[in-house]
Order: C-alpha cells, then structure tokens, then sequence
C-alpha cells in the first residue's frame, strides 16, 4: 500500500509534467474562486481548441484510445495520471469532456469504419466539437422516458422534438441524439440512436438561463430535422443499449467538486471574528470542518482506491457514484455554512468586499445544479443500493406497457 | 389553552393572502430582480392604502393599531410572496423603533408619513461581516453629527431615512435617526444573492443624527431590539417556506417519471414529509414568539431566538429541497425556485447568523436551568 | 393567542389538582432517570390497580366517555389537562392506556349493549385490563398482512396463528384480535375482528425479551382457541374497516418522549468538563443543545395547537405524527450525544457512576424502540406525506391480488 | 498509487473472516454477553495458535512479524464477528506498548507470554468520564510504586498486566506496567452497554510498577501512542459497521411488507445506500491511517483522527440504522442487531469523544494549512 507511482508511472508523469511546463502555465493560489467549467465566449473557445490541439500534437489527447485511432494506446491509470498533472495548470478545458468522453467513445463502439475514420482525428484534435443530446424536457432522471421522435423517410431519418441540458449545443459541429422510433413498443425498445451534423436544416439551439445567470447549456429543437440511415448508430430499436455505452463512460468521467472546499472554509474561519472571536476557535465551526475534511478526504482516497483498481485492469463499478453523492452535496453545505458564517455580509457578492472573490456565494447558486445534472442525489442512491448493495428494484408500471399508453403529467 | 390565531387574525391572512398572490406574482418580483425597477411600489402604495404599512402603529400616528399578531401575519404573507418590498426595513424595523423609541416629536414628524407610504425608512445596523456586536460598531456619533460606514443597507436607496446603531460620546451604542437625504450621506449599490431586495453600502460623512431613547440605553437594549425584530422576520422566513413546500409538493404530483407521479417515490415523498415537519415546528416557534411579543413576556428572547432559528433551518431546507425536487427544471431562470433560495439565504443573515441566535437559546437556557 | 386556561377549563384542573394532592405524591426532581411506563412485577400491577380504581371513583378515570358508561362526558381538551397534571405525580399508568384509549373505545363502537354493559365499567375501575393483538411476526408496517386464521366452526371461530408486541398480555384479562378469515380474498377484505377471554384455552402467552433486557411485549400463541361468534366485533370481513378505528385512537394517544431531554443534556453539560472546560462552554455542544431545544420546543408547541383545535370541537388529523417522528430520534439523537460526552466512561451503566442514574445509558437502549413501534419513521413519513400533503401512495402490488397469492420473503 | 492492501493480506482477511464466522458466531458472543463466561477463551487460543496475537510482533519475541497492515486486517475482522475477546485491550494497545516502548528485558519476559496467549494485558487509561487529558490523570507513581483508580478499564479482570497511565514523579505522565496479579490491585466488574466485553475498575494502592520508555516523554507521546491504537480501532469498527450493513441488506431482500421486499422502498434503499456510503469513506481513510502507520508517516496525526472519526460515525450510523431497517425484530434480545450497538457505543467511547478527535483534526488542519 503506498501512494507512490510504480517506475514506468513516474516516467509517464515526467513526461507530462514537461510537456504541460513547456506549454500552459500553472495556477496560481489567487486563481481561486475563478476558477472556470464552461466556454463563456469565442475567445474561450478558441483558446480551448488551440490546446487541444497541442495535446493531440504530443499524445495526450486520448491516452487510452489505440494509436491507429490517434490515441496513445496507454493505460487508464496514465489518463488519470494526466488529469492530475493538468489540473495543476490554468488550461481551459471543458469544450472537450462530452465529446471525447462519451461521444466518440460511443461512435467507436458503433460506427463503421469509413465514419472512425472521417470523425475520430478531428475530434481529437479539437477541430471538431460534439455534443450529446439526450435529455427532454419530460425525461430527466427517466431518460428513456424520451419522446423525440424519428420517422423513416427512404433513406432518412425525420426527426421532430426537443432535447434540453445540451451542454456547448450552440458551439457544436455534431451531436448524438437518441430518438424514439416505435412508440407503440414498450419504452425502452422502440428507440434508436443516430448522429447529426448540429448544422443541419431544422436544427434550432436556444441558450437555457441558469440560476446563476449564466447559460452554459441549451435547448436543442428539431423540425422536420433529416439524418441518413447511415448515421444510425446501432440497429434499430436498440437505442437503449447504445446510450447505456454512453452514460457508463458518462459516469467514468464523473468530475471534481468545482466549489470551495474545506482548506477555503480553514482559511475563511481563521480570519473571520465570529462574536468576537476567531471563527476558527468556535467549537461548532471546528466539528463541521472536521467533518466536512473527513468526508471529502474520503472521497478523495476513495477515487485513489478505484485509480488502483483501474490501475490493474478493473473496471470501476457505480461505486463513483459515491463522488458526485457526496461532493456535490457537502459543496452546497460548505457554501451555506460560509454564507452563514459571514452574517449579514453573508450574502454580498460583490467579488471586491466578500472574501475569495465571493466564491462562496457563486456555489450557493452554482451547488444546487451538481446535486442534479449527472444522476441526481435520488437516482445515485438508487443506482447504490440497486447495483453495488443488489437491493430490488423499484415497483417499475412502466415496463410491460406501451409507451404511448403510459400515464403522464402535466409537466 | 388557545394557541392559535383569531378568526379576525385568520381572515386578515386570507385577504393578505390573496392579495399578494394577485399583486406580488413572481413576474412582478422579477422586474425587480432583472433590475427593472428597485422595488415594487405600486404594491407598496396599495400596502399603505389597505393600513399594512402602520398595522401595529397606534392610531394616533395614522396606524390600525392591530397589534404584533397582525404585524406578524402580514410578515408571513410577505414572506410567501416573496414581495419586492421594504416590509422588514421600513415596517418592522424602522417603524417599529420610532414607535418604541422616538420622541412625541419624532413619532409625529414620521410615522404619519410611513403609515401612509410617503415615506420609506431602513435599519442600518452592520459594518461588514460578521453577527450584531457592540465591538463591531465603528460609526460614531459626536455633537449630534455622525459618521462611518453601513454595509449592506437592505433598500438604503430608497429610503428617506435610516435608524442607525452608532456609538455615543457616552460609549454606548444607540440607535440614530438620520435624514438619508441630508449632504454627507453617499449610497452605494451592493450585490447581493437576491437583486429583487436591493442592497446598499451607506457613508456617513459628519451627517445630522438625532438619538433615539430606547427604555435603556446601551448595546442590551438594542439587542432587544432586534429580537422583537427577530420574530417577526421568522413570519416572513415560515411564509416563504410553506411557499416552497406547496410549489414543491405541486410539481411532485404533476411531473411523471417512470410512468407514475415523482410524488409517488418515496425519496420524494420523504424529503417532503422532512420539509413540512420543519415547517410546522417552525410555525410552532413562531406562534410562540408571537405570543411573547404581543404580551411582552419575560421569555421574549428565548422565543424570539427559538423562533428566528426554527425558521431560518426550515426555510434554508425547503428553498434548496424544493429546487432539488424540480430537478432539472428547478434549475432554470425562469422557474422560480431560485427566488426563494435567494430570499432565504438574505433572511437568514439579516440579522446575524444561525450561530448568534443559537448561542441566544443556550444561554437562556443556562440561566433558566440555573442550578 | 394565550397559554392560560379558559375560567372553566382553569376550575376543571383546580379540581384535578385537588383529587392528585390528595391521593397521590408529586414526582421529585431526583426520580429523573427512574421513571418508568411499564408494569414490572405484582407490585407494580397492584398498585396500577388501586390507582386505576381511584380515578374512577374521582370520575377521572376516561373523561370524554359518556356518562351511562361510568365516563364524566366531559371534553377532549379537559382529558388533555387531566394528563398534564398527573404527568407531575409519580403514579402507576401505563397498564390502561391500551385497553381504555383502544380497545374498549373498539367495543363501544362495535359490541352490544349487553356486552358494554358488562365490559366497560370493569375495564374503566381498573379490574379487567384489556390488550390488543395486532401484529405478527410478518406483519408489521404491513398490518393488513396478518395471517392468523380464524375458521367458522358452528357458534364458535376457531383460531389459529401468533401475535406479536402484545404489551402486557401477561396480566391482561381480554383482548381484542383480528384474523383472517378469507385468504381467498383481496388482503384487506378477508379480515375479521373478535374479543376474546385471554384465559380461553389454547392461548399461550410468551415474553419477548427486548435489547434493554426488559420483557414488556409477549408473543401470543393460539392453538384451537374458541371464540364465540357473539364476539364478533363489526361484520365478517370488515376486521380492516374496524382495526382502522383502533389505529385512529393509537394515534389520538401517542405518548410522549419518556427518555431524555434538552434539559437534562443542559444538566449533564454543565457539570461535565470537556478539554479542560465546562462541555456547557463548548460550541460545538450548545450548537446541538439549541438545535434540540427548537425541535424539542416546536413538537410541545406543536401539541398545544393539536390542543387548541381539540378544544374548538376539531379532529386533530395525522400531523400528530410530527410528535412522534421527531421525538423518538430526538431521544435517540440526544442519549448518543451525552455518552459520547461522557468519552471513555460514556458506556457504563452503573447507577451509582453514571450521571443521573445512567438515564442516558439506558435510553441507548431504549430509542430504537420509539422508533418502529406505533409507527416506524418510515411509515410516519408516508402517512404525513399521503394524508397531509396529499401525495400520491406507493404503488400497491398487493391490492387487486388474493391474499395467499401474494408474494412473500423468507422473513 | 497502490491503494490497497496486497494479495497476501486479502488472502489473511478471507481466512480470517472464515475463521472468525464460525469460530465467533453470535452463539458464542452471548455466551460472555450472557454472562456465562468473562471472554471467548477457546477462541483467544486459536487466534494465538494462528499467531494473530503477535502479528506485528517481531519474531524474535515469537511474533509474526506481518506488519500493520495485517494487524489493521485482523482488527477489521474481529470488528467484523464482533467477538469476545481482549484484541484491542491486549494486541494493540499493550503488546504495541511494549513493542514500541519496552526495554529487552521487559520484552523478553512478556512479549512471548502475550503472543502465544499465555499473558493477556490490557491498557488502563481513563480516570471517569471525559477525554484524554494530562490534567485528568491522578494515578501517580512514587519511587517504583504505583497509587490511584483507572475507570473503565476494558478486560481488566483477566488481565495479568495492565499498561497504566499515571504522573510520575517528575510531572510527566508515562506509561507504567503493572502486574494485576500484585497485592494492593482491586478489580472492581462495571455495568457496561456491552457486557460482551466486560469492564472493570481497578484500583492501585501502592503497587509495583515499571515505568516504560517511549520515544520521547509526556503526555504528547501518550497521545501519539493512542493515535496509533485508533488507527487499529478504526478498522474494528469499520469491520462492525460492514457487518451491519451486510445484515441489514440481507434483511431488506428477505422480508416482505405490502407484498414486496422492504429493500424495494426508497426509504430502505436509500438509507442503505447511505450506510454504504459511509461505510466507504470510512474504508478509505482507514486506508489512510494504515499506510501513515505502515511508513510512520508525518501525516500520521491527521490521518488517525481522520480514521477514527469516520470510522465511529460509519459504526454508529450502520448499528442503529441496521436495527431501524430490521424493525421489530431487530428490537429483540435474540436478533443479533443490539450486539453491533452495544460494540459500536463501547468501541465509540474507548479511546475519547469524537469531538477529541475532531478537534485534533482541525488543530492538523490549522497547521497544515497555516498562511
């Protein structure tokens, strides 16, 4: 038991470590609270393609991929290794995460050769940006609950509907939508899946508002939308199986916590005077940072413990959902608590008077989104119990019916 | 035993009720959010017109005179209105420190004018982070001029006049009324979680301040002060919790996933169920204090610290579990959970933090269970 | 809004008061830890007896029962107050609190003018004490899952099967049951409801030894046990429709938390020296003390507005299930806190060691059960979800099936 | 990155919980629960036998010599069966003592004792209720004679020697060895929530005592030396609270209510969702804390806390909730659920509160993080 890399390891993280040296610059520790997920504008943009470009110059752009495919060819533990590394640098990074981490991924798995070969290179290269259309608008955490609909014209598809949550939908080149092709059969079997060209006829992209104010995702409408036969991917009616191959990988690249963590709580609390005291010296303050320290150091060594099993050729199970579980909610805590520490200043955003830039008050509106894109809280304790612990199902109506005899809301 | 409101106090709600929903919908708060307008003055104006501005006021002043259970019934309304109004700052904050603490003349030069909405006033108590203290006030007053710095300020623009807690030449804190338009005053925007309640940062530069004489002097009697404040802002904390839970619980009946309402799954049921225990032990905290305001009870500041943390834990549950039920929906602009995450998340600092009143209980507590 | 009583109200407790005073002594402060809600032994059963049978010579002993019936007609706001003040005397309860506020008010709906007036008065003196047999060891939350068989035999039903948590069945004269009579039937339609003698021959009564030691709850066997048809309480098949009125006056008489309290962790704090310091001083523990004393504060106001609405005529409805959800794991909660407090003795159970009599201890032991009888947690969440806030119910598997074609575990 | 334990050592767990499954079943915890014995004496000599007593004993003294993370492994399975036996008290707190801090002589005369089962020795720190505490220790030692009472002592009664905390008589407290078996020791049996592993007072008057020379001197090596055991402790809890989550999923799947398995309501499933998820986090920083024991590691302080805080929440949520999830039946004596509460509440208290070791991290935190 050690958490030292093995020699061929250390070689690898050298290696990376010079590449990212020669080319990015690091972060430093005033970076915090601006630190940033999502393209805002063109010149994020460009300046998140031109460093995809220089990763897949050296290799790292898909570490795992097999090199005729433009990948390294390398192990899972070495992409862990590299994100590691990266995360120490101030890159922008983000536009790429869909696309080559469950798109492509996708494509690989289904796509004939002649399309591998046409879409893998650029995507890899960040010439090309894909983006994943599933959600709707009445199927959330009941993903196949979907009802855009795809109609066999001769040699196409016509796709009529609505996706929603497509993140980078308006700054996207192709897109992979899964379609319901039989509503008369039973949910989950009358779907199917297929990629686009975001440019084609039809296609409409509307920025959705956040909560934050921010609009890092879209809607995505579809009239009388055409795709060929041949960018089905996956025979028809099996759609359900082609985006379970999507949101295993989904799951894979289950991201960090993004928010204040406990070391900012610590550095909050030591120069704070709470009823004329250090709140650092506060019995309370002190028992929710051990806790909180205690949970998110758990998570932290829980994902060193899966980068072992991964390390040796094992698949990662749903245990990482306990990562997004936990993070996501001790980052809206750690938010409140601060906000509440901080009294009736607390809720001051203004980045020049509250401290970290108003970090803390960012991630009170930003937490509440990472406890339900992804799986939410409910559905990952599901997904717990369900497939690590092998409890029973829930009491599923929606199984032995067609789809479109199922009860719905009115939302 | 009769623990609860009066009929007439009932039928007050109802129409205050079915007012705001009418005059305060969500589109109305979100002129104010979107920095439209800095707050909603037509309803404002109507609140004045129907007497909710002078509702604990005596009559003398221009005031219903209903006493602090109307005072309180309104707060709750406001609250699950989530109104983009000065309600706290100028009713029960202001208001009720000139009724408490003003001179005949005082009273007299003002209250007519807030009773009747033609004039706005605000409570300007913090410097910055931090609870209530009397070390963390640096505004002082000296000749009767005072200076220093208030920040945040809830709806500090829009109003005519402040109460200010300042140091005294004597070295006790006491509260000031100061003309907000008089020369030396500067009011700078804030922002804050919840742009639909603006916030201010107020500089006093040598700015006429006239005292005001609360039954004692000095940092206690301001502390209890704030209290009386205190419970009534835990009204508008339970109104804007039950306004979760209701949204909350509506949408859990209408939103089918897996073929059957979400309302049906008990993850949802259960987190709905923990919000409306909250929200009923909360409304029993309230009632409490609501009670000890009213009688003015010896157990005024336990009530008054019970009943703010009972509300502010509620509120901050129901915003956030409310959001979480409407998933994905919940978050979107123009949903509006977000609304009342805001509010709550102003409310629970407004005057000082969770830990502040709940030190309050203990030490209550200590001297009650005195061996 | 006040807390006094009303000038009626305030003669009716006057007069409670004057009966206690003279017939009973006040508890003392140092029987905090003593206090107990079940018969232990003959003395204990004598003395529950003698106390019973002055109530009921004081017209005390059920206030809200007709007068015909040996009860003082009197209100549902004047029993409340009657509780309140024997609350403050140490006297012997417990052994009635079934048999007066479930089964006889069963009877009283259900039996015959000749059965009430046979049954009821003895019952109200305290010289026949009734029990309730409900539920088995596979039904529990899932009441209407009862399998004891009830066959017709001439005038007699013969019955056959096992109860459970039958408190007091030891000492209890008559018992109210509910069986099965037609396992063809949809679960809920194939019940029926009887008296019945607990001397009749076949019943075998065995205690159940609980996790504090105690054995306050029996297992009841019956064995050809012989009812008489006459004791048929409702119609054949309407046992469901009749327990339901049982339940709805369990729930009327929910007790409260008899374990410890915010005060006597106030108590505990002062006196006990944490990190060199009074744990009273500690942030951490007056953060969990307000904490309680809010909940703990809102359930007791909480009842005083149950309260209120009695008094004005009005049924108190399922949010009675606050008093108990909260309550159990608040007692749960706060005897954890305290022996962690206590640190490296917290766990003894020495009367003569342990702060106030090792009350604490022996409520680590005693909250789990708060917790599942008379409704679990979960089944309280259900009902106030359900029937306050109108939510939808589980999906019933159970409900359009004939009970013996139910599925069912190896528990 | 290697985070986890060897084939090896998985192969010592599997053996282990194998032999613990049958040799420690909940039959034969009862037998000492039950009082018909005063600790599973049979078992003590298999686990002897096996060499579990001297795992990380070196082999010079007859010891194993596997190192600690076997320990860890053996702590997490005993934890696991919840057995009766002195694990804690004799293999991890004082043969370590000695180990660490022995001279050769004292080694040589009990280390062999103790690892072939013959001699069983426990650990006698507290004085009373509270936390580990300098100011707390009142056994004193004069001129190679020990005076004063230790409360609860876990396994003192078939101790033949105790590693006691006391003052000595330059004002530092020290670890002492007692022979139990000495005139003027009085061992005192105490009620406990766990009678499975009896307690006792002992009282010391004058008695011969050997002063035991850790690295450095005081009262911060006493507290490394309990870091050490807790770590250790971490893993028997760990072990527990698997345990009760294995019981409590097996629970769920087998009993049926409403015509289906309990496992398939949310409620149950999210609430053991939770419990593994606890149970998870505290794995890991018991992973933690074994590699900081294995390397000695600077982080050593922190990960212990870390370790033994995670480990005692995990347990205590996993012993209650298992019993809530078992309902009814998991209130009686002859279901095993109270076992696992009883365990989970001494093992909890044993080496200090939790917020002991809460405050420990932070202190860590302060420094780790100091600007």
């Amino acid at each position: 038991m050690d958490f030292d890399d093995t020699p061929e390891e250390a070689i690898f993280r050298r290696e990376v470590r010079a590449f990212l040296n020669t080319h990015a610059s690091p972060k430093s520790p005033s970076s915090r609270g601006l630190r940033r997920r999502f393209i805002r504008d063109a010149a994020d943009l460009a300046a998140a393609k031109a460093w995809q470009g220089k990763k897949a110059a050296a290799g790292f752009a898909a570490i795992t991929w097999p090199k005729d495919l433009g990948g390294r060819g390398g192990t899972a533990i070495e992409q862990v290794i590299y994100n590691q590394e990266e995360a120490d640098f101030d890159v922008q990074r983000g536009a790429f995460e869909i696309g080559l981490g469950m798109c492509v991924p996708t494509l690989m798995k289904y796509g004939k050769p002649q399309q591998l070969k046409r879409y893998v290179a650029p995507a890899l290269r960040g010439e090309e940006i894909w983006c994943q259309l599933f959600s709707e608008p009445s199927a959330g955490s009941d993903l196949a609950g979907l009802r855009t609909r795809a109609v066999r014209d001769g040699d196409d598809w016509v796709i009529n509907g609505q996706k929603i949550w497509t993140s980078g939908a308006h700054f996207c080149d192709f897109g992979i939508i899964v379609t319901r092709t039989d509503p008369n059969a039973q949910k989950h079997a009358g779907l199917t899946f297929f990629f686009l060209d975001m440019k084609s006829k039809g296609v409409e992209v509307r920025p959705i508002k956040q909560i934050s104010g921010a609009a890092n995702f879209n809607e995505v409408f579809f009239a009388d939308v055409r795709i060929p036969d041949e960018q089905r991917l996956g025979a028809v009616g099996d759609g359900w199986k082609v985006s379970l191959t999507t949101l295993m990988n989904e799951r894979l690249a289950v991201g960090d916590n993004t928010g204040p963590a406990v070391e900012d709580l610590v550095d909050l609390a030591r120069g704070l005077d709470l009823d004329d005291a250090p709140a650092l010296r506060n019995g309370a303050v002190r028992e929710k940072l051990a806790d909180w320290f205690v949970q998110s150091q758990g998570v932290k060594l829980t994902k060193f413990r899966t980068m072992t099993a991964l390390s040796r050729g094992q698949t990662p199970g749903p245990e990482a959902s306990i990562t997004k579980l936990v993070s996501a909610k001790q980052g809206q805590d750690i938010a409140a608590f601060a906000v509440d520490l901080l009294g009736m200043a607390g809720a001051v955003t203004d980045t020049e008077l509250s401290p970290m830039h108003a970090w803390f008050q960012q991630a009170v509106l930003q937490a509440p989104g990472l406890r339900i894109a992804g799986g939410s809280d409910e559905i990952l304790r599901n997904i717990i119990a369900e497939r690590v612990l092998g409890l029973p199902a829930d009491v599923r109506v929606d199984k032995d019916v067609p789809f479109n005899a199922l009860p719905t809301g009115a939302r | 035993m009769n623990f609860d409101f009066s009929d007439d106090m009932k039928l007050l709600r109802e129409e205050a009720r079915r007012f705001l929903a009418e005059r305060s919908s969500s589109k109305q708060v979100r002129l104010v959010l979107d920095g439209k307008t800095d707050f909603d003055r037509a309803l404002w104006q109507s609140m004045a017109e129907l007497g909710w501005l002078g509702i604990a006021v005596p009559t003398d002043f221009g005031g219903s005179d209903l006493g602090y259970e109307a005072l309180c019934i309104l707060a709750e309304e406001v609250g699950r209105a989530c109104a983009s109004v000065p309600f706290s700052s100028s009713v029960y904050l202001a208001t009720e420190a000139l009724v408490l603490a003003g001179t005949p003349e005082q009273k007299r030069a003002w209250l007519p004018k807030l009773v009747s909405g033609k004039a706005i006033a605000t409570f300007a108590l913090a410097e910055g982070a931090g609870n209530p203290s009397a070390r963390k006030i640096k505004c002082v007053e000296r000749d009767g001029r005072l200076s220093g710095t208030k920040w945040p300020v809830a709806d500090g623009a829009m109003a005519d006049f402040a109460v200010v807690v300042a140091q005294s030449a004597d070295g006790t804190p006491s509260l000031y009324l100061v003309d907000l338009t008089a020369s030396g005053v500067t009011r700078a925007p804030l922002q804050t979680l919840d742009p639909a309640r603006p916030h201010f940062k107020l500089t006093f530069d040598s700015v006429p301040a006239e005292r005001l004489s609360l039954d004692g002097r000095g940092w206690d009697n301001i502390v209890k002060f704030i209290e009386r404040a205190a419970i009534v802002m835990a009204f508008e904390q339970l109104g804007g919790a039950d306004a979760c839970l209701a949204s909350a619980t509506a949408y859990a009946k209408e939103r089918y996933a897996f073929g059957r309402p979400i309302g049906s799954f008990q993850a949802i049921k259960h987190k709905l169920a923990d919000m409306y225990v909250g929200n009923e032990l909360a409304r029993s905290n309230a009632y409490w204090g609501a009670w000890a305001l009213t009688k003015n009870a010896a157990e005024l500041p336990l009530a008054a610290a019970s009943a703010r943390v009972s509300a502010t834990q509620a509120y901050d549950f129901a915003a956030k579990e409310s959001l979480q039920t409407h998933g994905g929906m919940g978050m979107t602009w123009e949903t509006d959970c977000h609304l009342f995450v805001r509010r709550s998340t102003i409310l629970s600092g407004a005057l000082g933090t969770t830990s502040f009143w709940k030190d309050r209980i203990v030490t209550s507590l200590e001297m009650r269970n005195a061996p």
